[in-house]
């Protein structure tokens, strides 16, 4: 064993550039053993780097580890693991179509043969689930797991490798309120054994609540590392941006107008015949955000599926959709028409459908919107104006960095959201549809989505937001709604609702049994 | 020189390419000389290597495949000096000799041995492909067979519609299954590489073979009743020989002139009884005085017998 | 339709499907590790005349064999150092394979034995011959059980039981072995295995080498069972149809064993009858001939839903951009 | 994410790969016997050394050209479409049925006729198997490699039974009308006035494989039909949401690459021979797949690997003329071009970048 005072983690000078891209520039970090460390930084700092060097999965140009104070090379996951360093990366890295099970022992395997491992897996993981209350269905596909679920299932993988050293990417940013909750109390139990946790989270209030030292990343570098106890949440946020950051949305009252958006006993079979929308109502009025509140996996997704107009093939669909009084068919793939009556949509997974992770960024701007006039010219794409226009909406917005030619690919998350909130944005769409919107951005950009969104409704303008983070649901809406099985469980004004009360109602319990009609 | 084309199947076709082929190097031994030989990569080739042979100044070019005719009668105007023998199908050009063989009439003979060596009335007819060359090997096959045991039956079966048709003794091999298990027990491959599994299986099988083309006796000796030979060999032979005298026109080489023929020799000499010998020299003597006349399949696109 | 007539179709569609059966198989083990083949066919046929001239030269059809697994072997090195260690494109080292087949085996075929690419004829022990199963003539008597026995299982090379083996033998490792685990999972995630401390390339480079050795055995079959002897080209497309299997079988063992039957029993029965008299109308040839592949599109078109490939198939493992 | 400039990327590397495939390629001809040196002096001087070698180089080319295209636009779609050589030969029916119906007066009458014909033809062939993947999920390579088995089964009837020649032994159909002939470069040449290409059946349809190459390059980058195309090849998600539908996407996509793999038969059928024979395509469709994986799936890489596949066709030809060389060491060259300049670029590529990161840093 090492010696008692020895820090569980020690890097020096480490660099790593993905080729001109310096990713971690000279960073030096210490974390004690038996602690939870955070680590903040704006989308693109590094994090995500600096953890997967210490899990071996990239290999630093320079620099030095010690575990335990013990230098130690760490040329692949394999003597990461050995190391006794375990990871739970930002993306999953599970077999989508393999059980529970077989991803837990896949490479911690006892033999040639397979079901000695998986029995011996299977009791393994039922102590888990009792020391730590990490239940998962041992035999469920991955795939039909919820995030939550899916994240547990990392996190068992690398108890099962018996690390003591525990890595979390982003672990948060899929989560609900009180999946994360009960994330923070099993970090905590696992602390207390001994065990020592690394926390990378764009939340600062997770970071105050869950961890005992901080230390902040700024473009590729460590700017400072202090002790929780002695900072704040306005400070953090200065040394990870550079500049002072809003931590409240500051908006003016709502002045709601006509209804753009009513919805009438919509509802939603899947092609499974699963019911997934059990007969929606809702209005939606010029000048209010409606936010929808909610555990992921209600019939959110659905919603905005139908809205967009691309509904899940195979899907049985009725009820009334009136934009601006006007009906709107319900099925088939009309997201052309949906954005022509002026619908905006910034859907909910970025990577797989509001971008072409391969296109340039300059190409993202059009993507949705290739048959705008302003786009063509002469029966050809006018590449010229659609440059213009990206090299105008990067500037705007902030974009970084700011080179149209970039593939998608290559922006950091929060960048890449950033393209698409812009360019749904800037069309001032009647309707905007948001999902999921700052899911895994870094605070700076945060606020600045969140003050587009509010300018927009200043505009004039209706839009939906679906959002797990409640807070943002809070910090946003005029007027939130509940979702719960398909169905809305209530609707609440945010200044008159608790956070205790909307979560019953996310929950499908109904606290004041009759659900208050907001007029 | 004098140069020989070979069509695309390639020399070693183990069908008439190769024959022409044997016929060149024959020469080649005999006299010492040396030749141009050509074997075609594409369609467009076809021309390019004629001229390219005219211009060298090769002569006679002799090629051999019916493909070359709609070249061939563009491309002889160009080059009145120059010879070119043409096997398989006629071009009338003034500098043109065209060489076609009588198959029907080999294969007639092919089907009266087969007639005599069948015991269950029932033979067999693996081709290449649906092409009307080789309808014409089936149809005197089965004329032959016929006039022999009219009440005996021909089971006919193609290989494929794609140059792979001619290289797959695998499915020549099942061919033959097939077919024994419809009774056949002598089966007639007119199928270049194909063949070769059909002798195979058909020697494995213990059923009779007929081979074709050159005299493929020997591959199985004892098992192969006999080839139907053409003597493209000759051909080829004889016109490097005859050198730049060539006589232009049309040369059938028929049963008479023994341009075609069943070959008889040591590995084939045990399955032929006297009868069987008896019974082609009488075919033949009446397909040469005329008074059997074999129909071919080429004139009319159809076969007097099914 | 007589028994006979079954059984005699039966026995033609299981010596048909042994070749697809072996190379789908190969492909199999190859693409669920996420490396796409296309270079079956050319495996297949390099196998076909090493498995060819060896058995010539050497007598044995077992050095035939072990030559056969080592042309294919080579290939596949080939392949995987294309796609695994310089993440080149898959598909196009695939169509490169099969035209090295091509050329090289007669390139060699003409230099050694100057047959235009042939190998000579194998005889005797230079083949894998028919073997019968115990009791199969005892056996023959009892009404369909025992000719089924007799005529259908029995009297096949042992290429062909071996292949039919390698199904709940592939069944088997994939599913209820280490190396089977790890094998599916580098071919849906290869972040996964890598994370999991396992080499992503070794477990390819296995993968590709399986394959290589399976197309070994299609190959040797060809030449040295199924025929007597290479031909140039003699594999006739039939690493493409088991493609086509195996895309039809969805990446399955036991559903491959099913679409190989189909393949071949479509082109037994093709070869039964040639020309389909309808009373009216007799379907040329060419059509009977085409049968199976129209009966293919029908069956695909009508009974079998989306396949969808293993997920990182066809994609270099590229960490770093 | 530059690393290589640009020109070292695109040039330097697929030139240094062809190197060594020529360097591998020398030593298979010293293993058989043969001289290299020789060799390569006969390929290079018959297949560019002359007009005339230089004719069947882009003859082949054209051919090339074609199907290359063929397969690139489906493969921005996300389709391997290996059926191109059914389609090239379906193409060549559509442009015998075109040109056997009429007494075509005068070629500039019966190109337009004769490439609809084509085109038509061979996007009808893609029709079915793109149908059945949009619809029904089938996947498109299955469908489209027995697709080549049934075009090869329509031609063998078509030529043996319906358009042959009653008398012709073969499986050809008549030859076209003199009108239909397409002017050749040779004769063009001629109208300038100067002795071109003589005897070698380059023709006008080279220049609608050029121009099909800058209308492919249009059709992707340039439109919005070629946006949609891509986007949907990258993501089928992502496009859903932006509104493009994947049954058209695959469908047009399909009829495009089909069509493009039929206007082949304009070069090879109505340019060359005149009429259809049985075996017109020879492995044109398969070549096409090569052709557009090396050339990066860039109308303008396709052209230059169709003219490298061109020389190598033309050149192989040569050599099997004036050497004892077997035409298959062709056949083993194309193989090795195609590895080293498709698959294992790397080798070339990773050291390449090594070393211009170095001068980088350096500098
Ligand atoms: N595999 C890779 N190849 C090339 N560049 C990469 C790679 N991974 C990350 N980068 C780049 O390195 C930089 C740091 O990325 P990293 O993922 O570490 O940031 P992060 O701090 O985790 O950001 P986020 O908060 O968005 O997760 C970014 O500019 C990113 O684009
Ligand atoms: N263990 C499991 N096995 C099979 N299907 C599951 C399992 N867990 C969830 N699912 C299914 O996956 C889909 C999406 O999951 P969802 O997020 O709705 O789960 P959940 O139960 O709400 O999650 P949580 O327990 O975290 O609240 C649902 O249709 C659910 O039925
Ligand atoms: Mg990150
Ligand atoms: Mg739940």
């Amino acid at each position: 064993m090492a010696s008692a005072g020895a820090p569980a983690i020690e890097l020096r000078g480490i660099c790593k550039a993905f080729g001109p891209v310096q990713a971690n520039k000279d960073i030096d970090l210490v974390v004690p053993r038996g602690t939870i460390h955070g680590i903040i930084g704006e989308n693109g700092a590094g994090k995500s780097t600096l953890m997967s060097i210490l899990y071996g999965f990239y290999r630093p140009d320079a620099g030095e580890i010690l575990i335990d104070g013990r230098p130690t090379q760490i040329a692949d996951s394999q003597a990461a693991i050995r190391a006794g360093i375990g990871m739970v990366f930002q993306h999953f890295k599970l077999v989508r179509n393999f059980t529970v099970l077989e991803n837990v022992i896949l490479g911690a395997e006892d033999g040639a043969l397979l079901r000695p491992s998986l029995s011996r897996a299977r009791g393994e993981l039922k102590r888990l689930a009792a020391e730590y209350g990490l239940q998962v269905d041992p035999d469920a596909l991955v795939e039909d797991l919820s995030v939550g679920h899916q994240q547990r299932v990392e996190i068992l993988k690398a108890l099962y490798r018996r690390a003591e050293i525990l890595i979390l990417d982003e672990p948060t940013g899929v989560l609900t309120p009180a999946e994360a909750d009960h994330l923070f109390r099993i970090l905590r139990g696992l602390r207390d054994e001994g065990k020592t946790i690394v926390l990378i989270t764009h939340k600062l209030r997770e970071i105050m609540a869950a961890t005992d030292n901080v230390s902040v990343m700024r473009r590729g570098e460590m700017v400072g590392s202090v002790r929780t106890a002695e900072t704040g949440p306005a400070e953090l946020a200065e040394l990870m941006v550079g500049r002072k950051v809003l931590l409240r949305v500051e908006k003016p009252p709502a002045a709601p107008g006509a209804p753009v958006l009513e919805l009438r006993g919509l509802r939603m079979v899947d092609a499974q015949g699963v019911e997934r929308l059990r007969g929606i109502d809702l209005d939606i009025r010029a000048g209010e955000i409606l936010g929808i509140a909610g555990v992921a996996g209600n019939g959110q997704t659905q919603l905005l599926e139908i809205l967009g107009g691309f509904p899940e093939a195979g899907a049985t669909l009725s009820g009334e959709i009136r934009l601006k009084g006007a009906p709107l068919a319900l099925a088939g793939s009309n997201g052309r028409a949906r954005r022509a009556a002026g619908i905006g949509h910034v859907p909910e997974d970025r990577q797989t459908e509001g971008l072409i992770m391969d296109f340039s960024a300059w190409e993202n701007t059009a993507f949705g919107y290739q048959d705008a006039p302003e786009y063509n010219r002469g029966g050809l794409m006018d590449h010229a104006a659609i440059r213009a226009d990206a090299a105008d909406k990067i500037a705007r917005f902030d974009i970084r960095p700011p080179d149209p030619e970039l593939a998608a690919k290559n922006f950091s998350g929060g960048n890449q959201q950033k393209i698409v909130v812009a360019r749904e944005v800037e069309r001032d769409p009647d309707l905007l549809l948001v999902g999921q919107p700052t899911r895994g951005v870094d605070i700076g950009a945060i606020e600045f989505i969140h003050k587009r969104i509010v300018a927009l409704r200043d505009a004039g303008k209706a839009v939906l937001l679906v959002s797990v983070e409640l807070d943002e649901i809070l910090a946003l809406s005029d007027r939130i709604a509940v979702m719960f099985d398909g169905r809305i469980m209530g609707e609440r004004l945010p200044d008159q609702a608790t956070t205790g009360e909307l979560g019953c109602l996310m929950a499908g319990v109904d606290p004041a049994t009759r659900p208050e009609v907001v007029s | 020189d004098p140069a020989l084309i070979f069509d695309l199947g390639g020399k070693f076709d183990k069908s008439f390419n190769e024959a022409a082929y044997n016929g060149a190097e024959r020469w080649k031994a005999e006299t010492g000389g040396s030749y141009k030989e050509l074997e075609m990569q594409s369609e467009a080739m076809r021309e390019q290597a004629l001229r390219r042979l005219a211009q060298s100044g090769a002569n006679p070019i002799v090629m051999t495949g019916f493909a070359f005719g709609e070249v061939l009668n563009k491309v002889a105007p160009d080059y009145p000096d120059t010879k070119f023998v043409l096997i398989d199908m006629v071009v009338e050009q003034p500098n043109v000799q065209s060489i076609v063989f009588t198959e029907e009439q080999g294969s007639y003979l092919a089907g009266v041995l087969a007639a005599q060596a069948s015991k269950s009335g029932t033979v067999g007819f693996i081709g290449g492909m649906d092409i009307p060359l080789i309808h014409k090997f089936e149809c005197g096959y089965a004329q032959g067979f016929k006039a022999a045991r009219p009440d005996g039956k021909v089971i006919v079966n193609y290989t494929g519609t794609t140059p792979a048709a001619w290289n797959d003794p695998v499915k020549g091999g099942e061919l033959v299954k097939a077919q024994l298990s419809q009774g056949a027990d002598v089966i007639y491959a007119a199928a270049g590489g194909t063949g070769i599994g059909v002798l195979q299986a058909a020697a494995d099988a213990g059923i009779l073979s007929i081979g074709v083309d050159s005299n493929q006796n020997h591959l199985h000796p004892g098992k192969v009743l006999t080839s139907m030979v053409k003597g493209v060999d000759n051909s080829v032979y004889e016109s490097f020989k005859a050198g730049t005298e060539i006589q232009p026109g049309v040369k059938v080489m028929d049963l008479k002139s023994g341009g075609v023929s069943v070959a008889m020799d040591d590995d084939n000499k045990p399955l032929i009884t006297e009868e069987m010998a008896a019974a082609v020299e009488a075919a033949t003597k009446s397909i040469e005085d005329g008074s059997v006349k074999v129909h071919d399949y080429m004139t009319d696109n159809t076969c007097p017998v099914k | 339709m007589d028994f006979a007539t079954l059984i005699q179709i039966l026995d033609s569609a299981v010596r048909l499907m042994v070749p697809l059966l072996l190379a789908c198989l190969a492909g199999l083990y190859s693409e669920r590790a996420g490396v796409f083949d296309i270079g079956l066919e050319g495996k297949m046929l390099m196998a076909a005349f090493c498995a060819g001239a060896v058995a010539y030269a050497t007598g044995s059809a077992w050095l035939g064999l072990l030559a056969g697994i080592g042309g294919a072997l080579a290939l596949a090195a080939l392949h995987g150092l294309a796609s695994i260690t310089f993440r080149g494109n898959q598909l196009i080292s695939g169509v490169a394979i099969n035209f090295l087949a091509s050329g090289l085996t007669v390139l060699l075929g003409q230099k050694i034995f100057a047959l235009g690419g042939r190998t000579p004829s194998l005889q005797g022990a230079a083949r894998f011959n028919e073997i019968t199963l115990p009791f199969a003539d005892a056996l023959r008597p009892v009404p369909v059980i025992g000719r089924l026995y007799a005529e259908l299982i029995s009297g096949h090379s042992v290429l062909v039981y071996l292949a039919f083996a390698m199904v709940p033998l592939t069944w088997w490792v994939l599913y209820r072995t280490r190396f089977g685990l790890r094998l599916r999972a580098v071919g849906e995630n290869p972040a996964s295995v890598d994370t999991a401390g396992v080499s992503v390339t070794r477990l390819r480079y296995a993968a590709v080498l399986i394959c290589g050795a399976l197309c070994g055995i299609a190959g040797a079959y060809l030449a040295t069972a199924i025929s007597a002897g290479f031909v140039k080209e003699m594999t006739a497309g039939r690493g493409f149809i088991a493609l086509a299997a195996l895309i039809f079988a969805k990446w399955r063992p036991w559903s491959a064993l099913g679409a190989c039957f189909l393949f071949g029993l479509m082109e037994a029965v093709a070869n039964r009858y040639p020309n389909l008299d309808l009373g009216l109308v007799t379907v040329p040839s060419m059509f009977m001939n085409a049968l199976p592949y129209i009966l293919t599109v029908i069956i695909l078109a009508g009974f079998v839903g989306r396949a969808i490939p293993p997920r990182a198939g066809g994609e270099p493992y590229v960490k770093e951009r | 994410m530059e690393r290589m400039p640009t020109w070292a990327d695109v040039i330097l590397t697929p030139l240094i790969s062809l190197v060594l495939a020529f360097a591998l390629s020398a030593l298979v001809i010293l293993a058989i016997g043969e001289s290299p040196v020789e060799a390569l002096k006969v390929m290079v001087e018959g297949a560019l050394g002359s007009s005339y070698g230089l004719g069947y180089t882009l003859y082949y080319a054209t051919n090339f050209v074609f199907t290359g295209l063929a397969v690139m636009v489906a493969y921005h779609a996300g389709l391997f479409n290996i059926g191109g050589e059914g389609q090239a030969a379906m193409g060549g029916l559509g442009v015998a049925l075109v040109l056997l119906a009429l007494p075509w007066p005068h070629w500039a009458l019966a190109l337009p006729a004769a490439m609809l014909g084509a085109a038509g033809f061979g996007a009808l062939w893609t029709l079915i198997p793109a149908w059945l993947q949009a619809r029904r999920g089938s996947h498109v390579v299955i469908t489209t490699i027995m697709f080549n088995f049934i075009a090869a089964a329509v031609l063998n009837y078509m030529l043996v039974n319906v358009l042959r020649p009653v008398g012709s032994m073969d499986p050809a159909t008549a030859r076209f009308p003199a009108g239909a002939q397409l002017p050749k470069l040779s004769e063009m040449a001629a109208g300038f006035g100067f002795a071109w290409g003589e005897d070698t059946p380059v023709n006008v349809t080279f220049f609608i494989a050029i121009a099909a190459c800058l209308l492919v390059w249009l059709l992707i980058w340039r439109t919005r039909l070629g946006y949609e195309i891509r986007a949907f090849g990258k993501s089928e998600p992502a496009a859903l949401y932006a509104g493009i539908s994947p049954v058209r996407i695959t469908v047009l996509a399909m009829l495009i690459s089909g069509g493009l793999a039929g206007l082949m038969a304009v070069n090879n059928v109505m340019g060359e021979a005149q009429r259809l024979v049985l075996n017109a395509v020879e492995g044109a469709g398969f070549i096409g797949i090569a052709v557009a994986l090396m050339g990066r799936n860039h109308p303008f890489g396709v052209f230059l690997a169709a003219l490298l596949f061109g020389f190598l066709y033309q050149g192989g030809g040569e050599l099997a003329l004036w050497t004892s060389i077997p035409r298959e060491l062709i056949v083993v060259i194309q193989a090795l071009v195609i590895l080293f300049t498709g698959a294992l670029d790397n080798i070339v590529r990773l050291p390449l970048e090594r070393l211009f990161a170095r001068g980088r840093r350096g500098a």
